[in-house]
């Protein structure tokens, strides 16, 4: 399987993911400029952490009008997995391939800890080597992760089971404690706290592994299906 | 501000204009001698500038030359942009500290962001990949609103720019003293990893060679920031002062990863960023470092607001811009390389082989003055230097022995101390795991990152208890050097080298200039005796507001190298029934002490005595056992002494322990700040091995599963009985509580 | 010339953390008067463009960029500016 | 009751990075026209005060908390507002 790690100006945890799906996953990996427009032969698309253009105005509003979004887009709607965190996830939001909107943590500061989190939907691409409602520990590293939908989007988000992580102690005032989602079809998830920091457990924690492996099982399993 | 007409170079000597900018009569005959003519207003800024304090280090010269600056592994002492040393595999450390108190005073988000930003252009700079970034901070008790601001402000500048980068800020101190209230001191630290054959130089070779101009546009923007920088801050400075610079993180994030791909090309000949003084000090002196002369079109130079004159554009001290050096012809492949990542890359002039800096607006030449004089000449002052009485009253105090109540409401009332309170409430604002090297976090003696792609890992710290250094500066340097070692090893490091911010008041006072003789005589001592070459460093004069002297404050930034990540050792005790063994006896060394501060209000007396065979014998005695995979954690004994590093040792573990002093566990067991000691666990099966190692570890006690603190005297009374989650509540909300309260 | 000031603020519905914290902290500095506080943007553009144009050039930035009207408002004003 | 608007910008001479971004941004999507952008922030504030001191107090807070003084300027719009 191979991944393709987007690289906006501004990015800065492109690093971190590229080695966590080489190193720790084993898959391939490659970064591809955000001026590029094709995501041809990328069976997975990774949009990293960052201030992609310093997080000026929004966050991720500049970043979403790159050419690499529309072959982003085009991915998504192929069903291939797009995996936003952090920024990325602003970027997802921005650019509506995910629903609802970030703003400022409550409290006003950014917040860098290791925190808990439940996976409330195993059934998706990402979390099928989770167990339903178990808790993990994954850094966040935020000043914008106040995840904000309004009371009809929220409803569907629960109604479609798209609701993926949740806090367990609601860190930055997001609506419904909420962390990740991912699109109706399930193939797009967004996610404030970084997987790609928990996968070395000399870092502290490895918590982060079963995300990329449940992308990569899931793959395998499409593949060996359709080949 | 804009001048109308510039004064002729008649009227700047008559009119001494030249003393406003902050030349001495002197100096202006000096510069005027030089010449073989008088300076135009350009050129006299020019001069003003690059002879400022800041720029020139016409004042502390002298006792910078004490320290060692060399040593096997040194690739590169102080002069260019950061130090480096050799760290094997071909691979090498860069490390820089630098000040930006007298901005962070006016502004202090931006002054601390801006701070922040310079000292990683100082790294990258030298073709290093910045990967850390550390601080130092000093502000006035946190009882007032403009104190907290500072303090809360100065922490958002910081993390506003490094987490934008994307460079983890991993460690720091903080510490609060009257002294500090009217000039906080922000000092910013970045260090970064290098291929040796990366290594840059700032240097202007090859005679007809571009000068191209990259980054950010020139503003009015800290005009004269260097001379600012060297004055003291009054009333008048609020009048004098220049527009205040704004980081662009974002901006610099494109400009290092450009700069680190053209370093790669073979066109590049020099890069130097431009830091205070900007274009000015960047050309003078990289030009003067090749043995050349550079002329430049300033009209060529990208201007971000209308009708900047010369002078402005040549002190601008806008950020994220840098100047190279290009071989003629190939512009081009560097302009691109810019280009791709959003940046505007400009020639601006040429390297000449007259050893002058000449520059050209509107096609005149508004100067030409030797680089050398520049960048070299500036006088060099021995300062008169005095013994201040308060010295001698400290010195001929009797020991000071406190007398307290029971020891556990003394141990909570020291783990509020903001100075030893968690700094949580600082670092979880700072991304401090970004790029997923960080195995050490905030929260320990030092923080640890690996190097990807080995087995190694480095440690770093900032370091300085200026406490020490107001009672006795000698003493007092010694020990900042000491701490920030000893803090090195605990993680499992050895010593590399050393970096160093100079923090003190106005050094034409002769007691100042006394408090920097003597404490550059304790650092250099203790650098020489514990290898720890200084590679780099900074100076910060005229720390004072009205007349009121910061205390002296050397703050050191140590790294180290860790073997093997299997040497990393942290303070936090690991499991349930290690033994707890003490490193060192405690005297009756209370001046200067937590303890003091917190009974008496204020320090006197004299600094806790340092044995630097003492020292270095337990440095390597302890490093040994760590490397040797005897020791389960480490734990250097700081402020607040031995009680205050045990609670320590316990918060963010599940653990407590019980442990037996000698005697009646007296005050100074208890609470000394007497250096040279450690507290270490051990595994039950490899006690007979490190104690072999380390013989004179005692064993005083083990960690418990039960989460309570035990201090027993040697007859088994318990002296200190106390839960640690209402020890580590206290130590932990601390801050936060401090800043909450309405003052 | 036109200048051009877009001014963006948060939706009602949407809960403005950066005003509450500057209502208590004029609270705290005895302005006990401030019933509410909230913060927007205001964006001050120099753009060159005509005068059957200009508004709607200025509607389609807002929609594009400047505002997300998922939790923001926006309105503007636009003025002719003699260039000298 | 008082309506009042706070209008706090950079002052001209201080870089505003977000602005030039935004600026950048607009240019990628197509509108050249655009010569400059500057971003400031907007604060709306109801305030129960009275018609002779109001102006004070709001000037006061400008000074002590709305603005950063050293690289930002304001201005402020004072309405009337009749509570029903
Ligand atoms: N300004 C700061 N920035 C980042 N980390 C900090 C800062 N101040 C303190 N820390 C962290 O808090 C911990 C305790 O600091 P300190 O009490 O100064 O330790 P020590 O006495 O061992 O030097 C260290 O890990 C340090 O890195
Ligand atoms: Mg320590």
């Amino acid at each position: 399987m191979k991944f393709a790690v987007i690289v906006f100006p501004g990015s800065n945890c492109d690093l971190d993911m590229y080695h966590a799906v080489k190193d720790e996953l084993g898959a391939e990996a490659e970064y591809v400029w955000h001026e590029e427009t094709s995501l041809a032969g990328f069976d997975g698309v990774l949009l990293p952490g960052g201030f992609s253009y310093g997080d000026y105005l929004r966050t991720g509003a500049i970043a979403r009008f790159s050419p690499i979004m529309n072959a982003v887009k085009q991915a998504a709607e192929e069903g291939k997995p797009v995996l936003g965190v952090c920024n990325g996830f602003q970027i997802l939001l921005e650019a509506g391939l995910l629903p609802g909107a970030m703003l400022r943590n409550e409290k006003l500061k950014f917040i860098c800890a290791p925190v808990k989190l439940v996976v409330e939907n195993t059934g998706t691409p990402f979390t099928a080597a989770y167990d339903d409602g178990q808790e993990i520990t994954i850094p966040v590293a935020h000043g914008e992760g106040n995840y904000f939908c309004d009371e009809a989007t929220l409803k569907q988000l629960k109604d479609n089971k798209q609701i993926v992580f949740t806090y367990k102690n609601n860190i930055n005032g997001s609506v419904a404690n909420i962390a990740g989602i991912t699109n109706k079809a399930g193939n797009v998830l967004g996610m404030m706290p970084h997987p790609e920091r928990a996968v070395d457990q000399l870092l502290g924690s490895k918590d982060g592994l079963a995300l990329f492996q449940s992308i990569l099982s899931h793959w395998r399993e499409k593949n060996a299906i359709t080949s | 501000m804009q001048l109308l007409r510039e004064p002729s170079p008649q009227q700047i000597k008559d009119g001494r204009i030249y003393a406003e900018m902050g030349l001495t009569d002197d100096e202006f005959a000096l510069i005027e001698n030089t010449l073989g003519r008088l300076p135009n207003y350009t050129e006299t800024g020019l001069f003003s500038v690059m002879w400022s304090e800041h720029c020139s280090y016409k004042n502390s010269k002298v006792l910078l030359k004490k320290f060692p600056v060399s040593g096997e592994k040194v690739l590169q002492g102080p002069g260019e942009g950061a130090g480096i040393i050799d760290i094997g595999d071909g691979q090498a450390v860069v490390f820089k500290i630098e000040s930006h108190n007298h901005p962070s005073a006016i502004e202090p988000y931006q002054g601390a962001a801006t701070g922040v930003g310079g000292i990683i252009r100082d790294v990258f700079s030298m073709g290093a990949r910045p990967v850390a970034l550390l601080n130092s901070l000093r502000f006035g008790e946190l009882t007032t609103p403009r104190v907290k601001y500072l303090f809360e402000e100065v922490v958002a500048g910081i993390a506003g720019y490094g987490n934008c980068i994307g460079i983890p800020t991993v460690g720091g101190e903080v510490q609060f003293d009257p002294c500090y209230e009217g000039n906080p001191l922000v000092n910013a630290m970045c260090v970064g990893l290098i291929d040796h054959q990366d290594i840059q130089k700032g240097q202007a070779k090859g005679v007809g060679n571009s000068v191209i101009y990259v980054g950010a546009s020139t503003g009015r923007d800290g005009i004269h920031g260097a001379t600012f920088a060297s004055e003291e801050l009054s009333e008048a400075s609020e009048a004098k002062r220049p527009a205040v610079q704004v980081g662009d993180p974002f901006m610099e994030k494109l400009l290092l990863e450009a700069c680190l791909e053209v370093i790669q090309s073979d066109a590049l000949v020099g890069i130097q960023d431009m830091g205070a003084a900007g274009l000015t000090s960047s050309s003078a002196e990289m030009a003067s470092k090749a043995g050349s002369g550079i002329e430049m079109d300033l009209d060529k130079v990208p201007q971000r607001e209308k009708g900047m004159t010369a002078y402005e554009m040549m002190l601008s001290e806008s950020q994220e811009r840098m100047l190279l050096v290009v071989q003629t012809g190939r512009e081009q492949e560097i302009i691109d390389v810019f280009e791709r990542w959003g940046l505007e890359a400009t020639v601006v002039g040429r390297v000449t082989e007259d050893k002058k800096l000449r520059l050209l607006h509107q096609g005149e030449v508004v100067a030409d003055v030797p680089v050398d004089a520049l960048a070299e000449e500036a006088p060099v002052y021995h300062k008169p230097s005095t013994e201040p009485a308060l010295y001698r009253e400290f010195q001929a105090l009797p020991t000071y022995r406190p007398e307290i109540g029971n020891p556990g409401d003394v141990l909570k009332q020291l783990l509020q101390q903001p100075t030893i309170a968690s700094k949580e409430w600082v670092y979880n604002q700072y991304d401090y795991m970004v790029r997923t090297n960080t195995v050490v976090s905030p929260g320990s003696d030092a923080a640890v990152l690996r190097i990807r792609g080995t087995e190694k890992a480095l440690a770093m710290t900032t370091d300085c208890n200026s406490r020490y250094l107001y009672l006795d500066p000698y003493i007092g340097g010694q020990l900042a050097i000491a701490e920030a070692a000893r803090n090195l090893i605990c993680s499992g490091a050895k010593p590399l080298g050393v970096t160093d911010c100079l923090n003190y008041g106005n050094p034409e006072k002769p007691e100042i200039f006394w408090q920097l003789e003597k404490s550059t005589d304790g650092l250099s001592e203790a650098c020489e005796k514990l290898e720890t070459p200084v590679i780099g460093g900074n100076v910060s004069l005229y720390n004072e507001t009205n007349g009121e002297a910061v205390y002296p404050t050397p703050v050191i930034g140590m790294v180290g190298l860790i073997e093997h990540v299997d040497h990393i050792t942290r303070q936090q005790f690991q499991n349930e029934g290690d033994a707890v063994y003490l490193v060192g006896e405690a005297g009756d060394d209370f001046g200067g002490s937590e303890l003091q501060k917190m009974l008496e209000g204020t320090i006197s007396g004299k600094a806790p005595a340092l044995d630097l065979d003492v020292e270095k014998r337990r440095q390597e005695e302890v490093l040994t056992a760590i490397q040797n995979g005897t020791v389960a954690s480490a734990h250097d004994l700081a402020e607040g002494g031995f009680l205050v590093a045990l609670a320590e040792c316990t918060f963010g573990t599940p653990f407590g322990a019980d442990v037996r002093l000698p005697g009646e566990a007296a005050v100074k067991e208890l609470f000394a700040e007497t250096p040279s000691r450690y507290l270490l666990t051990v595994k039950e099966e490899k006690r007979a091995a490190f104690e072999a190692l380390v013989p004179e570890a005692r064993f005083v006690g083990s960690v418990t599963k039960e989460p309570v603190l035990t201090v027993k005297d040697e007859a088994g009374q318990p002296v200190v009985q106390e839960q640690v989650k209402t020890l580590e509540d206290t130590w932990r909300g601390a801050v936060a509580c401090l800043l909450k309260s309405k003052a | 010339m036109y200048e051009v000031k877009v001014f963006v603020t948060l939706k009602e519905a949407v809960l403005d953390p950066q005003g509450s914290a500057v209502k208590n902290s004029l609270h705290h500095l005895g302005y006990e008067g401030v019933e509410d506080v909230r913060i927007g943007k205001v964006l001050t553009l120099r753009i060159d463009s005509s005068a059957d144009k200009v508004e709607a050039v200025v509607q389609e930035m807002c929609e594009k960029l400047l505002a997300n009207t998922v939790i923001e408002d926006y309105r503007y004003e636009i003025e002719e500016v003699v260039t000298s």
